[in-house]
């Protein structure tokens, strides 16, 4: 176990490799750069400006010496916020993200499931209907009409919960509705996963045969449905996961949270080459990782899968 | 003889609900059960043998099924109109079950000891660590190598044949009366299947428990089962002990079953017999014999009425128009 | 009754203390709070709490008022300006002195800090280029202390508006004794030292910069907010909310979808700014290389019903591409006449249209640019005939295919003046010029605008309005579409000091809570 | 009979899956579904193909048919091997070898009708140009088949989800005659089926072959079934043919102890013969084929075993007129 650990984290090496050369070279083919603005730099500045970032170098040169840098964990300075390096940007605003996704990701997998055992076990009744229709509004909404909407009403009209801004103000109270709307699309999936992997469970031969056995409902449901009906959403937060802490852009925007999601798609549209770099590296370890670790959890859950 | 009569399924009929219309499953299903009798429910898929079975313990899925009608009679007790309780108490303890296919009806993400202390805590109030005892004495008893090892190893670590002696160990684990065993051998290949029906038949002749086997296949029929009960469409049409059945079937569907079957220890050089046609359409089904579009003795009658049971003594029954006295 | 009135007044003093935290939702999280290296507007204001220039501006005119200058005298030739420095001090008590003011110009212009805007003062001041340039060394630079509270600073030509150039954040003066000792961590929170009437308290990246009063600002006396905060979101419907929930006092951007709704509202204020929205024609392709027939596409639409149904915001048509200002009068230009530019069209050669190439108006992606696309492209089929696609670019590419490939036929743009002079837009369109992206290209303009750099007043003006006359009555290089309005909302019957200005300037040292 | 052409050759016939995981990790397995399999088909014959699951039946079916490329050895179809040739000549040669499969209803398109199902293999001929065939020849040549098989012609619209499991395997049966094959690869065909229907199926291929002189390799786990179809009987054992002979002999004189207790596990659908005989119970399971042993694959669960066939693979020798048997107890290790 421990070693098929380990050379999963290894063979991250060669993949994130793999990942850093390719959108080392990609972002440099899209058109424009880092020092383009509405009023044209001249000329001057930006011979200054290409030699201060080392950009007058060959691309090849350029190439090596970001990799050197990356085996220090130096991700260069940013393009475009002069005063900070890549790593402080990551580093003040990934775990304000992390915080924010792990909360709304808990509240997610623990009501969307809650919502899915009652969904299936209620099928076609009306908790059933009232779980479905809100999964479908979850789905259906998009982040930027929900995150407003309650900050209307909670946090403007009834202030039951500050409307928006991060904990250095608020406390952690700051973090609930954020982390609602962030939750609400990934809760209703899970909610939807889960009530229609149960409802497999439900009919499978298995759980006839629990049935058969004299077995009380409630420890066919706790005991026999659920480990296999959670296999499914398990398999599934590696991606929410890596979704929810990079994807919080709209959150982020909408309650003023400090968090990575809004810097890394800035990024993109200055071309910040090295904070796109520092995004993608960010974002691809984190899908990894979550993925391994959706593994690790998919194998205890799972005997049927075993890790040499 | 009658003292030893332990379920009395009468007058059964359980329906299900589908887009297309009614089917009605099971529908006027009787029969009796001895103690320590094989009886045998031979049929061909979607006849509704399955169904009636599940309908014994009432595991119906509902919806779309529903029992609508009739009584199972357990040792004096509907079990139709007990409690959900009651039910309970009865199943895996008094009357237990097999399935087909061993693969999949046990838990994949349980340990077998889980799955089988479960069943025992449950019903014979034993604590965890005497049940597990007990566990690993039925898992011997049921032919499993090193069973103190085994038992906590997870389904998918046994073979075929293995999964469905635990099986069999889990369902003669409370010493139930009643044994159904439900196709537990077509999933299994021959040589396991020998062993496997072996195994069924050594451990309830030791144990005194009584076996409905329900199966498609003649040959396990015809070395099981003291009795026999033949289903198409939904209703038994022909019952008797098992050498009386295949000596002389009366129902020209036993008749064509028998006979369209290649035996092993035959030539056959001459043509196999077959039924032709196709099987019932078993949805919205009118009040006809449902043989009488494949059946070469149809008559007018068969195609307006349904042929009552006949009884011809000593268990003997047959629901054909040609041994209706009405008819005649 | 005593105890009555000490508690109104308690209540009072309460309600005024309250008062004195002031928020603003400022748009994109600043680039850097180090003055050299910013640029934009939301960096603009947080500059103008911070720091204070030889110069700081009139929070109605935008004019120059004093700042670190106590005063300033021009040479007789507008060659040489002679600053009088005030005895100020940095926040941390180090005296400001005109070597300062020396060393912190030329860090701005050092190459090697290759600071945005750093051709902006080396621009104007003599020997600032060949600096920048990498040319010569700092010594090149003509400004230097004459004493320890006189700075000295001679000039390419005689620039009279000097002073209010430099009240942009190009020309700031730095704490360099902080940043010698700090290097690039100067602008952190715990080392921070500046000259503004205020200082930061903290910078919270992606959330927000909060700056307290200064109390060793040598006009500490007159600044009355305590606190200022900027939060950093650029979302106009997310600052929007903030400010109608009453956690934000000022927000200078209002959703659009909503504004036939904000325009009713009291405290919603539209003002003319110092700046114009325009489509640049890429004058090397034909037939947009033609006059007449820039002439006519810019006739060809009605530019009052384009901002009245289109932009809404209380925009002001333009026919001229420099905004009206003291002492400038624009080009008259041409307004909406489709006849004549039906004519203008056929004498081109495309009687009716036909026979007119299809070409693309480029922009990038926005709402709003799309809508007056559209506009233009449904008006310039219904007057002229011709057929016009529209192409839209991610702002990235947008800048690269404008700037640099010049691939396009018209791009929509926008200029806000740098500072309040007309020089600032003619400036663009020299031959050769960084910002001319339309290739455009009149040895008589060139001519005209080489002339101004070296006259002043109000001859000046007549030769940059001459220039602008040859620019669109005659060349019609650029088709100018309206002039740019600040829309701001803030409660002025709660805010004192802030007033409706070109440049949407507003000092901070004036905004004062209501009695 | 012997004096009749051989139609099918197969040569040393293997088929080897790889099991690595991942392209990193060394230690790669293989399952050894066919190790070395020889046999011949004459025309006109059946050859019944016998095992229990994982024995690899199927995988030899299939790997005849050159849907798996063997790992090694030689398919030989009227003196053309399959295993060497062209994409091209390969398909054409596919004319003469058609299969029918054991799920009729996987193993049609659930989104066309019977009649497009049937004429398909025709259509795909004649777009390479292998079949020279009008449309309206090829309408009636599907209402021909239909008939022939026993379905309504005006079936033709109909979807496979319409029929019964038996009318599904008619459909693939008509489908396998479609270009008149002379070999007809049957993989289990009649295994999902229902007894009465089963019977009706085994009969259409008894008739079809006496109309058209097909050639069958069929396989069934029954042996009853296996016993009525066939004229000769491989019996197979973990990727190997264990014994091979005419079905009378072989049923009456089994000679290989496998053999022996499958014939002796398969039920007799008699009570009376049931309840005489007596049943050689094999102890344990069919091991998996996951690796190449030195002695009899059948060694651990043989109850005649010896100590020399731990050590030594018996191979297949004739020990009576057509009847080969790989076992020891019939002929001496070399």
């Amino acid at each position: 176990m421990s070693r098929y650990f380990i050379r999963r984290v290894l063979s991250l090496i060669p993949t994130l490799f793999v990942i850093i050369t390719l959108s080392f070279f990609l972002i440099r083919l899209a058109p424009g750069g880092p020092f383009a603005r509405e009023k044209d730099v001249p000329e001057i500045i930006l011979q200054n400006l290409l030699k201060r970032y080392n950009m007058d170098q060959p691309l090849a040169q350029q190439y090596l010496r970001y990799l050197g840098d990356i085996l220090r964990w130096d991700l260069g300075p940013s393009f475009r916020y002069r005063d900070l390096s890549v790593n402080e940007i990551i580093d003040s605003g990934l775990p304000v993200s992390m915080l924010l996704g792990v909360t709304a990701l808990a509240m997610a997998v623990f009501s969307g499931i809650s919502v899915g055992i009652i969904s299936a076990l209620k099928q076609n009744k009306w908790p059933d209907y009232v779980a479905v229709s809100i999964a479908v509004i979850g789905i259906s909404v998009p982040l930027f009409v929900m995150g407003p909407v309650l900050q209307l009403f909670i946090g403007m009209r009834w202030k039951i919960l500050p409307m928006g801004q991060w904990i250095s103000i608020h406390g952690i109270k700051a973090i609930i509705l954020p982390a609602i709307t962030l939750s609400f699309p990934y809760f209703a999936y899970i909610a939807r996963l889960s009530r229609a992997s149960i409802l497999e469970v439900l009919r499978s031969d298995y759980i006839r045969t629990a049935r058969a056995k004299g077995l009380k409902e409630s420890d066919v449901v706790w005991r026999h449905v659920l480990k296999g009906a959670l296999l499914p959403v398990v398999t599934y937060l590696g991606p929410a996961f890596s979704g929810i802490i990079v994807g919080s852009v709209v959150v982020e925007t909408v309650f003023l949270v400090p968090g990575i999601g809004r810097p890394f798609i800035q990024s993109a549209i200055n071309r910040d080459y090295t904070l796109i770099m520092g995004s993608v590296i960010v974002y691809s370890a984190v899908l990894i990782l979550a993925n391994l670790v959706v593994d690790v959890i998919y194998g205890f859950l799972d005997p049927r899968i075993s890790y040499k | 003889m009658t003292d030893d009569l332990i379920l009395q399924v009468k007058n059964l009929r359980t329906y299900f609900t589908v887009d297309e219309g009614l089917v009605k499953a099971v529908d006027g299903v009787s029969f009796d059960l001895r103690k320590g009798e094989t009886l045998g429910i031979v049929g061909e898929s979607g006849s509704g043998k399955s169904v009636t079975n599940l309908s014994i313990i009432n595991l119906i899925p509902s919806p779309p099924g529903k029992i609508v009608g009739g009584e199972v009679v357990f040792h004096g007790k509907d079990i139709l109109k007990m409690s959900p309780n009651e039910i309970r108490h009865l199943r895996g303890n008094k009357v237990s079950m097999i399935f087909q296919d061993p693969m999949t009806s046990l838990n994949p993400f349980l340990k077998v000891s889980t799955q089988m202390i479960e069943t025992i805590v449950l019903h014979q109030g034993l604590d965890k660590k005497a049940a597990k005892e007990k566990a690993i004495e039925m898992l011997k008893l049921a032919g499993i190598p090193a069973p103190e090892k085994r038992i906590d190893q997870y389904p998918h670590q046994f073979s075929g044949g293995m999964r469905q002696r635990v099986m069999i160990a889990m369902g003669l684990s409370c010493n139930p009366e009643i044994l159904i065993a439900d196709e537990p051998t077509s999933a299994l290949d021959v040589t396991i299947q020998a062993q496997i029906l072996e195994l069924i038949q050594e451990l309830t002749r030791k144990l005194g428990t009584a076996v409905i086997l329900i199966t498609h296949s003649l040959g396990v029929v015809a070395g099981m089962c003291d009795t026999l009960c033949v289903m198409y469409a939904g209703r038994i049409i022909e019952r008797g002990k098992t050498d009386e059945v295949f000596e002389k079937p009366l129902h020209p569907y036993t008749q064509g079953l028998i006979h369209s079957v290649p035996r092993l220890d035959r030539e056959n050089k001459e043509r196999l017999y077959s039924i032709q046609g196709q099987p019932p359409n078993v949805i919205d089904l009118p009040d006809c014999c449902p043989f009488y579009p494949r059946c070469e003795k149809a008559m007018d009658i068969c195609k307006k009425k349904y042929p009552a049971s006949v009884g011809l003594g000593n268990g003997r029954a047959v629901s054909c128009w040609l041994y209706s006295e009405g008819n005649k | 009754m005593k105890r009555t009135i000490f508690a109104l007044f308690a209540l009072l003093a309460v309600a005024a203390l309250g008062a004195q935290n002031f928020t603003i939702v400022n748009g994109t999280e600043p680039v850097s709070l180090d003055p050299h290296a910013v640029e934009g507007v939301p960096e603009h204001r947080i500059y103008m709490a911070l720091f204070e220039g030889l110069t700081v501006g009139d929070p109605r005119t935008n004019r120059a008022l004093p700042g670190i200058a106590e005063s300033w005298s021009f040479s007789a030739d507008y060659k040489t300006v002679t600053f009088k420095l005030r005895k100020a001090t940095w926040s941390d008590g180090v005296e400001i002195t005109a070597d300062t003011v020396v060393k912190s110009w030329l860090r701005k212009m050092d190459p090697k800090n290759a600071f945005q805007y750093a051709d902006f003062p080396a621009y104007y001041i003599a020997g600032g280029m060949d600096y920048l340039s990498g040319k010569a060394g700092r010594e090149a630079v003509k400004i230097r202390a004459v004493d320890k509270h006189t700075f000295e600073v001679q000039l390419v030509g005689p620039i009279p508006f000097f002073p209010d150039m430099i009240v942009h954040y190009a020309f700031a003066v730095v704490p360099m004794h902080s940043i010698e000792k700090h290097g690039n961590d100067w602008i952190k929170a715990q080392n921070w030292v500046s000259n503004g009437p205020f200082v930061l308290k903290e910078w919270k990246p992606q959330e927000r910069v909060v700056v307290v009063k200064n109390n060793r600002y040598w006009d500490a006396k007159n600044v009355a907010l305590r606190q200022i905060t900027f939060l950093a979101n650029d979302d106009v419907n997310v600052g929007y909310n903030l400010y109608k929930a009453g956690a934000a006092d000022w927000i200078d951007t209002v959703p659009l979808e909503l504004m036939s709704q904000i325009k009713l509202d009291k405290n919603f204020h539209v003002y003319p700014q110092y700046g114009t929205y325009y489509y640049i024609i890429n004058v090397t392709r034909k037939p947009l290389d033609d006059p007449r027939v820039r002439k006519a596409l810019a006739m060809a639409f009605d530019k009052k019903v384009l901002v009245e149904q289109v932009t809404q915001g209380g925009q002001v048509p333009a026919n001229s591409f420099v905004p009206p200002s003291t002492g400038y009068t624009p080009a008259k230009g041409y307004g909406f006449d489709p006849a004549t530019a039906q004519k203008l069209l056929a004498e081109a050669g495309y009687p009716g249209g036909r026979g007119f190439p299809t070409f693309a108006i480029l922009y990038n992606t926005s709402a709003s640019h799309k809508k007056i696309a559209e506009f233009v492209q449904a008006q310039w089929k219904a007057n002229l005939g011709i057929d016009v696609t529209l192409v839209n670019q991610e702002w990235g590419t947008y800048l690269n295919t404008r700037s640099q490939s010049h691939n396009f036929d018209i791009a929509r743009a926008g200029w806000i003046g740098d500072y309040l002079d007309p020089s600032t837009f003619s400036d663009m369109w020299v031959t050769g010029g960084t910002q001319n992206d339309g290739l455009y290209s009149n040895k008589r303009y060139d001519e005209l605008l080489e002339k101004s750099r070296t006259t002043s007043g109000a001859e000046r003006m007549k030769l940059l309005m001459d220039a602008e006359k040859i620019l669109i009555d005659e060349d019609m290089a650029i088709i100018p579409i309206y002039f740019y309005v600040t829309q701001n909302m803030i409660d002025l019957a709660k805010w004192d000091g802030w007033y409706p200005n070109p440049m949407n300037q507003h000092p901070w040292k004036y905004i004062r809570p209501k009695k | 009979m012997n004096d009749r052409e051989i139609l099918l050759d197969v040569q040393g016939l293997k088929m080897h899956f790889p099991t690595g995981r991942s392209i990193l990790s060394k230690n790669r397995g293989f399952i050894y579904a066919v190790d070395g399999v020889d046999f011949q088909i004459r025309k006109g014959e059946t050859l019944g193909l016998v095992g229990e699951s994982g024995c690899g039946k199927s995988t030899t079916v299939r790997a005849v048919a050159q849907l798996y490329k063997p790992t090694e050895g030689h398919v030989t179809l009227k003196g053309q091997d399959l295993t060497t040739m062209s994409a091209h000549d390969l398909l054409a040669a596919r004319k003469n070898m058609q299969m029918v499969f054991q799920d009729p209803y996987a193993s049609l398109n659930p989104r066309m009708t019977s009649g497009d199902i049937i004429a398909e293999p025709m259509r795909i001929f004649q777009q390479r140009g292998l079949l020279d065939m009008g449309v309206q020849e090829r309408n009636e040549r599907v209402e021909h088949l239909m008939e022939r098989v026993g379905l309504s012609r005006f079936f033709k619209n109909r979807y496979p989800h319409e029929f019964s499991g038996g009318q599904r395997q008619r459909i693939g049966i008509a489908r396998a005659l479609a270009l008149q094959p002379e070999l007809m690869l049957c993989d289990e065909p009649v295994s999902a089926l229902d007894v009465s229907i089963q019977s009706q199926i085994l009969n259409l291929f008894k008739d079809l072959q006496a109309e058209f002189g097909l050639t069958y390799l069929f396989i069934a786990h029954d042996l009853a079934v296996i016993q009525y179809i066939s004229d000769r009987v491989a019996v197979m054992y973990l990727g190997l043919i264990i014994e091979i002979s005419g079905a009378k002999d072989l049923y009456k004189k089994p000679l290989h102890p496998y053999t022996q207790a499958l014939l002796s596990a398969a039920p007799i659908p008699d009570p009376k013969v049931e309840a005489q005989r007596k049943r050689i119970i094999l102890s344990g399971d069919v091991p998996s084929p996951d690796k190449q042993r030195p002695g009899c694959y059948f060694y651990d669960r043989c109850w005649k075993r010896m100590d020399v066939c731990k050590a030594k693979r018996p191979q297949l020798k004739e020990v009576d007129e057509g009847h080969q048997v790989a076992c020891f107890l019939y002929h001496k290790p070399e």
